[in-house]
């Protein structure tokens, strides 16, 4: 067993209301940063766990996207990044 | 006394905190816009509850950006009073006009309840009319009040005398079961080092006439009137 | 004008048709009313239009039986909300509404959002919303999807009013196997204002343009109306973009844009694009304004590319609005909007031709015979027929039903009832909901009803939703008297009339004539009810198809309740208010246990007859009680529900965690009326008073000709809570049973649910991070 | 001019209680994912916006987060990618 540091980006479902990242995109540009065109915000995750090998510590973390971490109605999740902890 | 509120687009106890100063304090309320360049002579800028612009991306992080704030801040400056209640709290920490940061509760869950603080210290312009341990009933609604800020900080707080409200449970006590939302150090109300700004996550404003459950915010407007003497 | 088909849209079939939900006779009148093949953007407005959710085909004639006048309504059925007028010049609006389908897909957001809509029913008629309530009903809280459901839907409904800054004050929640897959969530709003300012959604004026206001449009929740007239199945899943993202943000700036724009006199007519969105909004506009109306999609503020007029007119992205202006006030209505940062597009006009049309651009896609689009939907009469299963249910002997051995000792019985999520307290519910905001919250949740002050007068209003299903499964006229009957008597034990009533009907599938019997026969009970307390009908919705494979749900009319105190002096509270005050009970126990909470939680039974409900008696008892809060002799006031007698006193004694006291009954002078029917049965038109006049509450309802009798003593709170009944008594610690009752759901919600609980915590685009 | 995907990742600073992250182990193990030994929970902000080239759309952002995405208080940022959209 090793221990993986496994990122996890949980992002707003293209085609839904993103009212934060509107929020912000609103904000910035009165901030005077005018070209930004779009801003979504959606989550970071860290996670750390025992895995035999990294491609299993990904797999468990897909898993746990699927049953807990990312809301399969409104959500998409993709892996970000998968290295020794 | 002039107070001003200010509307900030979310803004949702400007209302309260206006009615609280006119209708029950009988003093002169000013109604700000937050896209204002002036604060209309105004004695005391009162920074409401609320969720400005959603509290989207941090509570407060917005709205510090908002025209008026420039003008709250150099008021500040300058000496002035001003209160921040709640997304107030949020917004002068993010402005810089307190040290700190509001987080997200530490039970995650937006808490609503008339909860109970300490009066750590009367010697403010915020708390003069308070007895020194006087136990206050005031009504909270957060997402978003656990104070935090590093030991540095938080000890120099305490040494200035700077922590003016705490909460505490039904005996007095700090206690962490009694701690709404987690603060370090059971921290509900804090003024900056020159006393002149107070931030509290509990609703002085909403509790200004018993028939709604407590009239113990009163005595901290009574407070800046007392300074002023009016 | 010629109307053609847009190039890509998809040829008429009769499998489209099936999709749009719309039966081949429904199909038929379409054409007929066309006189040809209808457009594909067409039969997605029709498709809308005549959804259960918008036309109420199979529950109009039924609603028409209900009382709905009263000298002081000044809006019934028919618009956004319903109107009373409460003296003063102030008038209030009330409404509620469902969300059911939407959240059961997604909790969080399909709760926020039906905040939302039910909000903007209420400022759209010119009130500003002051109060929130919401009725939900769950499955049990043993499975985890339902712990779930229940974490993401409180969490929905009280980020979305905490965000708006509208106290949420009142509600239930009940929990029963019959909602497992099928949950209920029911949302009121209530809102007050000067009588000058109210509004109708009436569409007037040759020439008057039309406008959108607010959010942009997206593809979100495109037949969200279909959608609320299907059964739920496994295939709902797989229409998960219809579930919409509530913005609580811009609605706020929505609600204080619009309160301004009516104040203003700039516009003639307002309403909320809810459920069928534009399509919606704008016919019945129409059709109440009896005018035609020409709308370009064009030229609507959409949010995404390429979106299709049938997407434009279907979409329910939400936090939008559709004005009549005045002609030539245009850049005045935008100017207000700019104010509060929000968009306003002409997107139409006020013509008079009747008919109505949408164009893109220069093109007709759509067009309508006027306001047939909204006439000539067709109207069911079901057949209804009394399912025997429950008639068998309801005749089954339930006294027969042998007490469990741990139910020697009373107590036993009366912790395993206050711990029953039903009836224990909902703290960790309404802890969740800003309950102070605008300042004029004098009872909030935890008692009867809730009660605020209407500020500029001497006057409160109380307000409460209430309705027992498991009564109304098992006999739907007496439980449908009984959801307004109850709400009507919690409403005065805080000292206010009952005034007026909205109501929203959740049932099962109507075309089952067992389901339609129960609907029949609920509204027949409230209908009777309404009229006896004179309590008329101002409005209401019907949600019909809550059924999942398990079957339908109980049927649930809940009643939601407005009344109004004379004086805030007069304001009375469920609990005790000092030990040595004398506990009286008015009305009188009977031996009737069936359909109880008891039955249900200790012996796992739905079975046995409701109790009686004489409409006569309720009257009566509601006159007792406001004379003699009035008289001033009243300490305190608290019905019998969910859990009979014994959970009544208990509760007067320990609900209220910062001020406890403890009392010694005595109810041995009943001796024919088994022991668990005298605690534990739900015998209606009770409700226990504390008081320190007692001989002036008994002349009182002796005159009134209410049963009356003094039962007790309340003690301080280190006295054991003690009731002696013939035979026997009850006794145990006060603290024990508060904390049956105060515990009950923190400990389920914080022991196995931590998994849904950090999800549902942290729902997407999270208010208030 | 050129748009740009800009991804940053906001996070808690290390030694802050992130009851979030906590909720969300306590509720992975409950779910029976025992080998999860840490788990952080941040933002994950993507960002459109025109700039002549990548650094520059790189150096706006920090920009941004030092002004208005992270609060210097509690939090720390690092941009996570800049691609071209
Ligand atoms: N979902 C909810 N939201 C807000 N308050 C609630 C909710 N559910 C219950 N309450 C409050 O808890 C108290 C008890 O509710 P309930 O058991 O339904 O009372 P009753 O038996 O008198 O009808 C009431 O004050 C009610 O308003
Ligand atoms: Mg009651």
């Amino acid at each position: 067993m090793s221990r993986y540091r496994v990122a996890v980006h949980i992002v707003p479902r293209r085609g839904l209301l993103d009212p934060q990242g509107k929020a912000v995109a609103d904000a910035l540009h009165s901030l005077g940063f005018n070209g930004v065109r779009d801003v979504r915000v959606g989550r970071h995750l860290v996670i750390d766990a025992d895995a035999p090998e990294p491609q299993s510590a990904e797999r468990v973390v897909r898993d746990m996207c699927a049953k807990l971490l990312a809301n399969p109605v409104t959500e998409d999740f993709e892996i970000a990044n998968v290295e020794q902890a | 006394m002039k107070f001003g509120v200010i509307t900030f687009p979310g803004s949702n106890s400007d209302e309260d905190a206006f009615l609280a100063i006119t209708d029950v304090l009988g003093q002169e309320g000013v109604k700000l816009w937050h896209k204002d360049h002036d604060l209309r002579g105004v004695d005391v800028v009162i920074l409401p509850g609320g969720f400005s612009y959603g509290d989207y991306l941090r509570a407060g992080a917005i709205a510090r950006f908002s025209p008026i704030m420039r003008e709250v801040v150099a008021h500040a400056d300058r000496g002035g009073p001003v209160v921040g209640i709640c997304n107030g709290f949020q917004i002068a920490c993010e402005a810089g006009l307190l040290p700190g940061a509001l987080l997200r509760n530490a039970s995650l869950q937006f808490v609503s309840e008339l909860c109970r603080v300490r009066v750590e210290t009367t010697e403010t312009r915020f708390s003069n009319q308070y007895a020194p341990g006087q136990i206050l009933r005031l009504p909270i609604a957060h997402g978003d009040g656990r104070y935090t800020a590093d030991d540095a900080t938080l000890d120099r707080l305490e040494q200035n005398g700077q922590v003016v409200f705490r909460y505490v449970n039904a005996k007095g006590e700090t206690d962490p079961s009694a701690d709404p939302n987690g603060s370090m150090r059971g921290i509900a109300g804090i003024v900056n080092e020159r006393g002149n700004v107070l931030g509290l996550m509990p609703h002085p404003e909403r509790a200004a006439e018993a028939i709604v459950g407590s009239a113990d915010g009163v005595a901290l407007f009574e407070s800046l009137l007392a300074q002023v003497g009016v | 004008m010629t109307v053609l088909p847009r190039p890509g849209d998809p040829v008429i079939t009769p499998a489209l048709v099936a999709e749009h939900g719309l039966t081949p006779d429904e199909y038929q009148r379409l054409v007929d009313m066309l006189g040809r093949t209808p457009t594909f953007t067409e039969l997605g407005v029709v498709s809308a239009l005549w959804s259960e959710h918008c036309s109420y085909k199979h529950s109009r004639p039924l609603l028409r039986t209900l009382p709905t006048k009263a000298p002081y309504v000044l809006q019934g059925p028919g618009e956004n909300a319903g109107v009373i007028a409460v003296g003063d010049g102030l008038a209030v609006a009330f409404k509620i509404e469902s969300h059911n389908h939407p959240s059961a897909v997604e909790p969080y957001q399909g709760a926020a959002t039906g905040v939302g809509g039910i909000l903007r029913d209420v400022f759209t008629m010119g009130a500003r919303p002051i109060a929130m309530l919401n009725s939900l009903r769950f499955g049990s809280l043993d499975h985890p999807r339902v712990r779930y459901l229940f974490a993401g839907v409180v969490k929905g409904i009280g980020d979305y009013g905490n965000s708006v800054g509208v106290p949420t004050i009142g509600g239930e929640v009940v929990f029963d196997p019959a909602y497992e897959t099928n949950p209920l969530v029911n949302a009121m709003c209530v809102g007050v204002m000067h009588e000058r300012d109210l509004i109708r959604a009436k569409a007037e004026g040759v020439g008057n343009p039309i406008i959108a206001v607010g959010a942009r449009t997206g593809r979100d929740g495109i037949h969200g109306a279909s959608f609320a007239s299907e059964d739920l199945s496994h295939e709902s899943d797989a229409k998960r973009p219809r579930v919409q993202v509530g913005d609580p943000f811009t609605e706020k700036l929505l609600l204080e844009a619009s309160l301004e724009l009516i104040k203003s006199g700039h516009i003639v007519a307002i309403q909320d694009m809810g459920a069928a969105g534009l399509t919606s909004s704008s016919a019945e506009m129409a059709a109440r304004g009896d005018v035609g109306v020409t709308i370009d999609v064009t030229k609507m503020p959409v949010r995404e590319e390429g979106m299709t007029p049938y997407e434009i007119l279907l979409s329910e992205s939400q936090e939008r609005m559709l004005v009549v202006a005045k002609r030539g006030h245009e850049a005045q209505v935008k100017e207000i909007l700019a104010k509060w940062d929000l968009s306003a597009e002409v997107i139409g006009e006020v013509i008079a031709e009747p008919v109505y049309r949408v164009t893109e651009g220069d093109r007709v896609v759509a067009e309508f015979p006027g306001s047939r689009l909204v006439t000539d939907c067709p109207v069911y009469h079901p057949d209804a027929r009394e399912s025997d299963t429950i008639a068998a249910l309801r005749a089954r002997d339930v006294d027969a039903i042998r007490e469990r051995p741990e139910e020697r000792d009373a107590a036993w019985t009366l912790r395993e009832l206050l711990s029953s999520p039903t009836i224990a307290s909902k703290a960790w519910v309404y802890r969740q909901y800003d309950t102070s905001v605008r300042t004029n919250t004098m009872l909030g949740p935890g008692g009867d009803a809730a009660v605020l002050r209407l500020r500029g007068t001497r006057k409160a209003l109380a307000v409460k939703t209430d309705c027992n299903g498991r009564y109304v499964y098992l006999e739907p006229r007496v439980g449908g008297r009984i959801a307004v009957a109850e709400a009507a008597r919690n409403v005065a034990c805080t000292g206010a009339r009952p005034m007026a009533i909205t109501n929203c009907l959740n049932f099962g599938n109507p075309k089952r004539p067992e389901v339609f019997f129960q609907f029949r026969e609920a509204v027949g009970g409230m209908a009777e009810a309404c009229e006896t307390l004179g309590t008329p009908v101002t409005g209401g919705n019907v949600s019909l198809y809550n059924e999942s494979p398990n079957g339908a749900v109980f049927p649930t009319p809940v009643i939601g309740m407005v009344g109004l105190a004379d004086d805030v002096d007069h304001v009375t509270r469920a609990t005790f208010q000092q030990a040595g005050d004398t506990i009286v009970l008015l009305g009188e126990p009977t031996s009737e246990l069936g359909a109880s909470e008891y039955l249900a939680r200790v012996h796992n039974v739905t079975a046995g007859a409701p109790p009686r409900c004489d409409l006569q008696v309720e009257r009566r008892l509601i006159d007792l009680l406001l004379e003699a809060i009035q008289a001033g002799v009243v300490s305190s006031a608290h019905d019998c529900s969910d859990g009979g007698l014994a959970v009544a006193l208990a509760e007067c004694a320990m609900a209220d965690r910062e001020q406890r006291f403890s009392a010694t009954v005595d109810l041995s002078s009943w001796s024919g009326i088994s022991k668990r029917a005298m605690l534990f049965g739900e015998a209606q038109g009770r409700v226990v008073v504390s008081t320190d006049s007692p001989a002036r509450v008994e002349r009182i309802a002796a005159a009134r000709g209410v049963p009356v009798r003094r039962i007790g003593i309340v003690e301080a709170a280190d006295r054991p809570f003690r009731i002696e009944y013939a035979g026997g008594q009850l006794v145990a610690p006060l603290e024990q049973l508060a904390s049956a009752y105060h515990n009950a759901i923190p400990s389920i919600m914080t022991r196995v649910a931590v998994a849904d609980d950090a999800l549902a915590a942290d729902a997407p685009s999270t208010v208030g991070s």
